[in-house]
């Protein structure tokens, strides 16, 4: 009940939102200097021609009447053409976006089980070598921007120990396999592929790994301390003063608290991967929405650009909405200050 | 809590296990399915357009040329010979030129090539007026079928280059593409005019065919066994151009043969270190026409005084350029490259600061100059460029000129340029000759626009220019037009219209062990021409 | 009650415990001893911060991790409690001794529900097959028992959702249940308003009362140790001063310490506002030579700083440890 | 736990000094409880003494600009040059020295104004919760977080010229509404506390209200925020300069080092790995020193 009534709420809420962004960001992708029309059909087309691209594209009306044309047609689904690739911006999503989400997919999801491990054992061997060992990894890795993981998995593992493929995207060229449900590794194993889905997974290893890296450690980091302040609260102690066996509490009683922060900062996670996944998508060529971004970006391909971000919008929104949901099934005092 | 640490060793363990595991599989993977391949990989800088319609880049025209078919086909001296056309005939006026069209050339969807299809590629090309079109768009009124074999397209003004330009017009499946048009589009009742269809497909006749396309990564072909022209059985049976040419993902494909040849984008020191790791690893050189120009804008002062322009020729230290920075260069001494038609030397600048002081000397800004900002622009996707910029600059500040540089993305350069009073005082271009007239690029570089692009960003204006270039295009008669763009060239060289600083081949790391790259047209996109080079796999190690 | 001289429940030896504080060690408990006989109910009082806390926490082996045993023994029904290995220890803490925590808002852990907290703690104070059916009849009779109403809806609560004085019920009900002999109450119901506060005291009484149990009660509240023991320690700054029945020490308190303390306390009479008392605990980084309350004391003399005073039987039964024992009053 | 019933029973007989020095002690104490803080503390100030004097510091400070000297271009490191030279024969150490200096003041002007910006739009919505101005601040707010930061900042720096005042530009439009949002949350639950509620019985002005009240509040949390963010801004500037929108050349940047050393990789791997090295140590640093500073300022004050 107070879950239902929380999503609607928030829904209700991300649609003004998401209106407010695609105003901010429509205007600011206008105020570019020069002319769109001209860098999209390059130097040497004729005037004319661009005169008509521009009158096509509304280039040359006011900006609340391209604004108009625009947010209707994105209201259709229709995102405009992308200057880039010449195609419907809500055709390149189609395309690119699963590459992206099954990136964000193992750089997200599975790393989370390891930073909790990593985490737990850092409190259980609380100033002990293994402690001493994952505090110092992760300082030094929350430390280094995903860009220079990207670019130095690149060279030891593309380049000095050539062992994982360092370019041509998601799957070497001599799989097919066909697009169900978009995620390469899935797909290649619903149509009986093992070995592409192996090939599939060996491309992602890379990327997903400088992706995962700093917040799997920031996350350990978080469930660690959260573990260590825990353990000193009332409630453990009085748990343990009741003679439940120490196993059973820190498997339990304290894990299950120290758990709930780890887990509502995991949508920003998700965010910051995303972000992240801008350059390191550029790096390794994967051929996901945020290199296509990050081309839209350095391009000036407004149509594409807009609809970036507010497809990160809706991704960021939804996420942080699923994080919220998770939390509040996990901790009973949010739903006390729901429905207050 | 023994457990955990239990655990955490088994997930360390596996995951050493899948990364050694996984070691074998790249090399297998070239050991039984990919040695036996005859294959041709090459990067490119982005995804190239290869409708032919829109696209004209580098990028673009590997891929054209070798998908497409055009009426004449470029010679090695930069003339043209029969291709498509097997002959033709021009009228006396210059304005009506008639071409006769080899009968025995059918499409890859099966079609045969007709006069209508000659027709159609060209209107369409016209009507859609990106790409290529600007070659043919001021010049050419309308094109006529006369028979199934036989097309005359009628001039508005007595065009000489037409002929050299064909070379960039491409003939597409006229009946394919109209079975694809996409329903709503820009076009009316032709929809999107195929715009969509040949974003995923071919349309062309020409020896290789598209067959396999993923956005932003890679394009792929297959060799056309029954191309008419015929193809030899060690011409790469596929073609793979890649989307990105990123300097650390080159060189690792090299070392790993997953890429025959490089592009011509890689920088002098990754070429050397690619051939310093690998002995089978050789250049093949194509000289294009490609260099490098120090642009100044002549609507900006102090840029407009001639002898502030005199001052940055002497400023350049082309002995560093040629052989350092863009190692295999020759000085260039025109405004064009010296492999187009009627070039001629009219420069003759040297490193020499005594003259650049003494030019200062001479301008009307001798005295203000010190105590102005002077923006230089290079484009961030270029780093030698950075070098030159950097080269000059430090140059300039041992005569006292204040130099500031400014590092713009292509889409900003390209942004600003439409406007003289947003195009960069200084920047540096290259511009690689789309074809081996040198009149489509007077008319790109310096013919006065309203609206500008990065190809004009001298902003030169200059009416007496612009009367000589439009004469020299209407000369017909080869020799005549040379003397026509050599009048030209002295002009510029008087006026010092801008400092050209080097010409540069195309220089292209290829595996030589099992591959043949030696490019014969000196023209853009040809170095990669597939008939041309040869791939024997067995030779591969 | 105190008859039982031989049936020691409890037996505190020479207890010294420090903290390890950001580096520095704080020295809080100071040679601590007393005993508790079974049956007996025992006041421990002091200001905030001098470590009654600590002793109870101490008892049951649940210091915090940065605390440090310097020497003593507890003695749990005749066994050293740091000695024991966990089986016994809990054991111990399963049906030996149990403690009510001050704040019952910290000592519900706020993400399960009452009765996943109440059911693990009980599933290892009964045997092992214990069926759950019957270790939740056992707990809903324990709320019962606290005066609960609805246990059933109550069991099914998170602590967010009930009031300070349920979740202090509900913590005794839990320390209760399973049967324990030893009740370690830690100024049970101070966090909550008064006349809460009063119900949990007659509570908690009533059910000592009922079972037979053996109690520590800690409490500032000298009224609620006046009516509610039977003998009592005065403790200051990790050391106790003072002990004895607590009749004894009510009307004849000897120590300074004490006697500040009672002066403390507002005499329904109207005599005036008590005054408090000068001066403050000491620094446990570096505590006191010598009497730990010498710095605070309107006698002290020299060698209440030169040494630690031994405590001193001054009455039967009643022990003070001050130099000036016989000449204060 | 302990040091705070201490203080609580502190009477008036003790002198503001000395509780002032022991509690300068204390926090010193808590500071330094984790020796890795002192680290932090150590690589700061070195970034710091560097930033600020680094120019007087380096063997070739010439080379921090534009200079070209092809006769020692990509010479590997050694004793003359420590961190080896790049391509236009610059030291590379001198240019990573000299890019501190923008770094540090990336970090310092976008927290400078994100932060109060952040807090007067999040004071305001707080103190007037439940209003328009609440709802309309605070849907702005969330608009602002409703994008990944890094997409934003890219968004932003990529439409206007690109240089080091832009890239703050864009860095400090991303960051305020984390600040907004976090005063928003402190200023909300201050809200119905009583001394506000007296503060406004007896007529106290607002600006009163919010500086005087509600700001030494917002304090710590905002101090300690800005202490552990000063690493994820720099981690962020050098995305965007790696991305070739921020410090232009012959300035220095590391991100744009990196960026132009990738190219040269991995023959020429210094020009890549030592900028590489600096950015992690100084986040490094900034990390370090900001749990240090945040254990201190929260056990005190929060």
């Amino acid at each position: 009940m107070t879950i239902i009534t929380t999503i609607v709420k928030r829904l209700g809420g991300a649609i003004v939102v998401l209106l407010g962004l695609s105003m901010i960001i429509f205007s600011l992708m206008r105020i570019i200097p020069g002319d769109p029309a001209r860098l999209a059909l390059g130097p040497t087309a004729p005037e004319e021609i661009v005169e008509q691209y521009r009158e096509r594209m509304h280039y040359n009306k006011p900006l609340p009447t391209q604004y108009y044309y625009w947010i209707t047609g994105v209201l259709k689904g229709d995102l405009g053409v992308s200057t880039v690739t010449r195609r419907n911006v809500t055709r390149d999503f189609a395309e690119f976006l699963p590459a992206t989400l099954e990136l964000v997919i193992w750089a997200g999801i599975p790393p989370i089980f390891f930073a909790l491990l990593l985490g737990v054992l850092g409190a259980m061997y609380n100033n002990r070598w293994p402690d001493y060992l994952i505090r110092f990894s992760s300082y030094i890795i929350v430390a280094t921007p995903a860009f220079v993981w990207a670019v130095l998995f690149m060279l030891i593992f593309g380049y000095w120990l050539p062992i994982l493929p360092s370019i041509g995207g998601r799957i070497s060229m001599k799989f097919s396999v066909p697009s169900v449900t978009g995620l390469m590794v899935l797909d290649a194993l619903i149509d009986a592929q093992p070995a592409a889905a192996w090939d599939a997974f060996l491309h992602l290893l890379m990327p997903s790994l400088a992706l995962a890296l700093g917040h799997t450690m920031q996350e350990a980091r978080l469930t660690r301390s959260h573990m260590l302040e825990n353990a000193g609260k009332d409630y453990i102690t009085m748990i343990t003063s009741q003679g439940v066996p120490r196993r059973i509490i820190n498997r339990r009683f304290l894990l299950k608290p120290s758990v709930i922060p780890t887990v509502s900062i995991m949508g920003l996670d998700i965010a910051s991967i995303f972000g992240n996944a801008f350059l390191v998508e550029t790096i390794f060529n994967w051929p996901g929405i945020s290199r296509y971004a990050m081309n839209a970006i350095l391009s000036k391909d407004i149509n594409a650009v807009c609809g970036v971000v507010l497809l990160f919008g809706v991704i960021f929104i939804l996420t942080n909405l699923l994080v919220d949901v998770v939390v509040i099934i996990l901790d009973p005092r949010m739903r006390q200050t729901r429905t207050a | 809590m023994k457990r955990f640490l239990m655990v955490l060793l088994v997930v360390c363990l596996m995951f050493t296990i899948v990364v050694s595991g996984c070691s074998p599989t790249p090399a297998d993977d070239l050991d039984t399915e990919e040695a036996g391949e005859s294959i041709f990989r090459v990067t490119g800088p982005i995804m190239p357009k290869w409708d032919p319609a829109v696209g004209s880049d580098y990028a673009a025209c590997v891929v054209l040329g070798n998908v497409f078919d055009s009426l004449v086909f470029p010679t090695a001296d930069g003339g043209v010979e029969p291709w498509v056309a097997e002959s033709w005939d021009i009228s006396e006026d210059g304005l009506t030129w008639d071409f006769k069209i080899r009968e025995d050339i059918y499409f890859h969807s099966g079609n045969h090539l007709t006069a209508h299809d000659v027709a159609y590629s060209m209107n369409r090309l016209l009507e859609i007026g990106e790409g290529y079109a600007y070659l043919f768009f001021e010049y050419i009124d309308s094109v006529e079928v006369l028979d199934d074999y036989n097309v005359r397209f009628n001039c508005k003004t007595s065009y000489g280059p037409l002929l050299n330009n064909l070379v960039r017009f491409y003939i597409v499946d006229q009946e394919l593409l109209e079975a694809n048009y996409a329903d709503s589009g820009d076009y009316g009742d032709k929809g999107d005019y195929g715009k969509g269809y040949l974003l995923e497909h071919d349309a062309g006749s020409g020896p290789y065919i598209i067959d396999h396309v993923d956005t932003n990564i890679s394009v792929s072909g297959v060799k056309f066994e029954d191309y008419w022209a015929g193809v030899d059985e060690n011409n790469p049976d596929r073609f793979v151009v890649y989307a990105s040419n990123d300097g650390v993902t080159v060189k690792t494909m090299m070392a790993r043969q997953e890429l025959e040849s490089t592009d011509m984008w890689q920088t002098a020191e990754n070429i050397d270190s690619m051939l310093a790791s690998d002995d089978t690893f050789k250049l093949a050189y194509n000289y294009t026409g490609g260099g490098i120009n120090l642009w100044l804008n002549h609507q900006k002062p102090p840029m407009d005084d001639k002898y502030v322009r005199e001052c940055f020729g002497y400023l350049v230290d082309y002995a560093a350029v040629c052989e350092t920075i863009l190692p295999d260069s020759v000085q260039k001494k025109s405004v064009i490259p010296s492999n187009l038609l009627g070039y001629e030397s009219v420069f003759d600048f040297e490193f020499n600061l005594d003259k650049a002081k003494a030019a200062l000397e001479k301008s009307k800004y001798a005295d203000t100059i010190k105590d102005m900002k002077l923006e230089f622009v290079w484009n961030s996707e270029s780093p030698d460029r950075e070098k030159v910029a950097l080269m000059i600059q430090a140059n300039a500040a041992k005569i006292g000129l204040n130099i500031e540089i400014v590092e713009h993305p292509w889409a900003t350069i390209v942004a600003n340029s439409a406007d003289p009073k947003t195009s960069p005082m200084l920047t540096l271009t290259s511009i690689t000759p789309d074809i081996s007239d040198s009149g489509a690029q007077f008319v790109s570089m310096l013919r006065t626009k309203k609206v500008g692009t990065w190809e004009n960003m001298n902003w030169v204006n200059d009416p007496e220019l612009d009367k000589l270039i439009d004469h020299a295009l209407t000369v017909v008669d080869i020799d005549e037009r040379a003397e026509a763009y050599a009048e030209i060239q002295r002009y510029c060289g008087e006026n010092i219209i801008f400092i050209p600083i080097a010409e540069t081949p195309e220089r292209l790391v290829y595996q030589s062990s099992y591959v043949d790259l030696d490019p014969k047209i000196p023209l853009q996109g040809f170095s990669f021409y597939l008939r041309d080079i040869k791939v024997y796999p067995e030779r591969r190690k | 009650m105190d008859n039982a001289q031989t049936d020691t429940i409890l037996e505190i030896k020479d207890l010294s415990v420090s903290f390890d504080v950001y580096g520095s060690i704080s020295h809080v408990l100071d040679g601590v001893s007393f005993r508790v006989n079974r049956g007996q109910r025992v006041g421990l009082v002091g200001e905030s911060g001098c470590g009654k806390t600590t002793t109870l926490k101490a008892i049951l082996n649940v210091l915090p991790p940065n605390a440090i045993l310097n020497k003593g023994e507890i003695l749990f029904e005749g066994h050293n409690v740091f000695t024991m290995v966990d089986r016994q220890l809990a054991e111990m803490r399963r049906t030996g001794a149990g403690m009510i925590f001050q704040d019952p808002s910290s000592a519900l852990n706020p993400v399960f529900s009452i009765k996943q907290q109440f059911m693990a703690a009980l599933k290892y104070a009964f045997p092992p097959n214990t069926p759950p059916k019957e270790l939740y009849e056992i707990a809903v009779k324990a709320l019962e028992d606290v005066m609960m109403p609805d246990p059933e809806r109550i069991m099914n609560s998170f602590p967010y959702q009930l009031s300070g004085g349920m979740r202090q019920r509900v913590c005794i009900a839990m320390t209760i249940a399973a049967g324990r002999k030893l009740v370690l109450a830690d100024e049970p119901g101070t966090s909550l308003d008064v006349t809460i506060q009063d119900q949990i005291m007659r509570l908690i009484d009533r059910l000592v009362q009922e079972n037979d149990l053996s109690v520590i009660m800690v409490a500032h509240s000298l009224g609620v140790i006046r009516e509610f023991t039977s003998y009592v320690n005065i403790m200051y700054a990790g050391t106790l001063v003072e002990g004895g029945k607590t009749r004894d020490v009510f009307e004849n308190p000897r120590h300074p310490y004490t006697i500040a303390l009672m002066a403390c306390v507002p005499k329904l009479t109207g005599e005036g506002i008590a005054e408090g008392i000068p001066g403050r605990v000491p620094d446990y980084t570096a505590p006191p030579t010598g009497c730990r309350y010498f710095p605070r004391c309107p006698y002290a003399q020299e060698i209440c700083r030169a040494k630690k005073p031994q405590p001193v039987e001054i009455d039967p039964g009643h022990w003070v440890s001050c130099y000036l024992a016989n000449e204060v009053s | 736990m302990k040091a705070k019933t201490v203080d609580a029973t502190t009477t008036p007989i003790e002198t503001t000094s000395t509780r002032q020095a022991e509690l300068l002690k204390r926090s010193w104490l808590k500071f330094s409880e984790s020796k890795v803080s002192i680290i932090g503390l150590v690589i700061v100030s070195v970034f710091l003494l560097l930033a600020l004097g680094g120019k007087y510091l380096v063997p070739y400070p010439e080379h921090i600009g534009s200079y070209v000297d092809f006769a020692n271009a990509g010479l590997p490191p050694s004793s003359k040059h420590f961190f080896g030279t790049d391509l236009m024969g610059r030291d590379v150490f001198s240019r990573i020295v000299g890019s501190f200096r923008n770094t540090l003041m990336m970090g310092v002007v976008v927290l400078s104004i994100a932060a109060p910006v952040g807090f007067m739009v999040g004071v305001t919505a707080g103190y007037n919760k439940g209003t328009f101005i609440d709802t309309a601040l605070m849907r702005v707010t969330d608009m602002f977080l409703a994008v990944p930061p890094l997409v934003l900042a890219l968004a932003i720096a990529s439409v206007l010229e690109p240089n080091l005042t832009n890239s703050m530009l864009a860095v400090t439009a991303m960051w305020w509404p984390w600040y907004a949002r976090l005063s928003y949350g402190v200023t909300s639950s201050l809200r119905s506390e009583n001394y506000i509620i007296y503060a406004e019985l007896v007529g106290a002005k607002l600006p009163h209200i919010i500086f005087k009240e509600i700001l030494p509040n917002c304090l710590s949390a905002v101090l300690t925020k800005m202490t552990l963010d000063m690493g994820y801004v720099i981690i962020i500037a050098a995305t965007i300069s790696y991305a070739g929108l921020g410090e232009q050349a012959p300035r220095p940047a590391l991100g744009s080092m990196i960026a132009s050393g990738v190219k040269y990789m991995p023959a020429q791997w210094w020009l890549t790995v030592f900028p590489s090295i600096t950015i992690m140590l100084i986040v490094l640093g900034f990390n370090l020193l900001g749990d240090g500073i945040s254990s201190m300022l929260g056990a005190e004050e929060i």
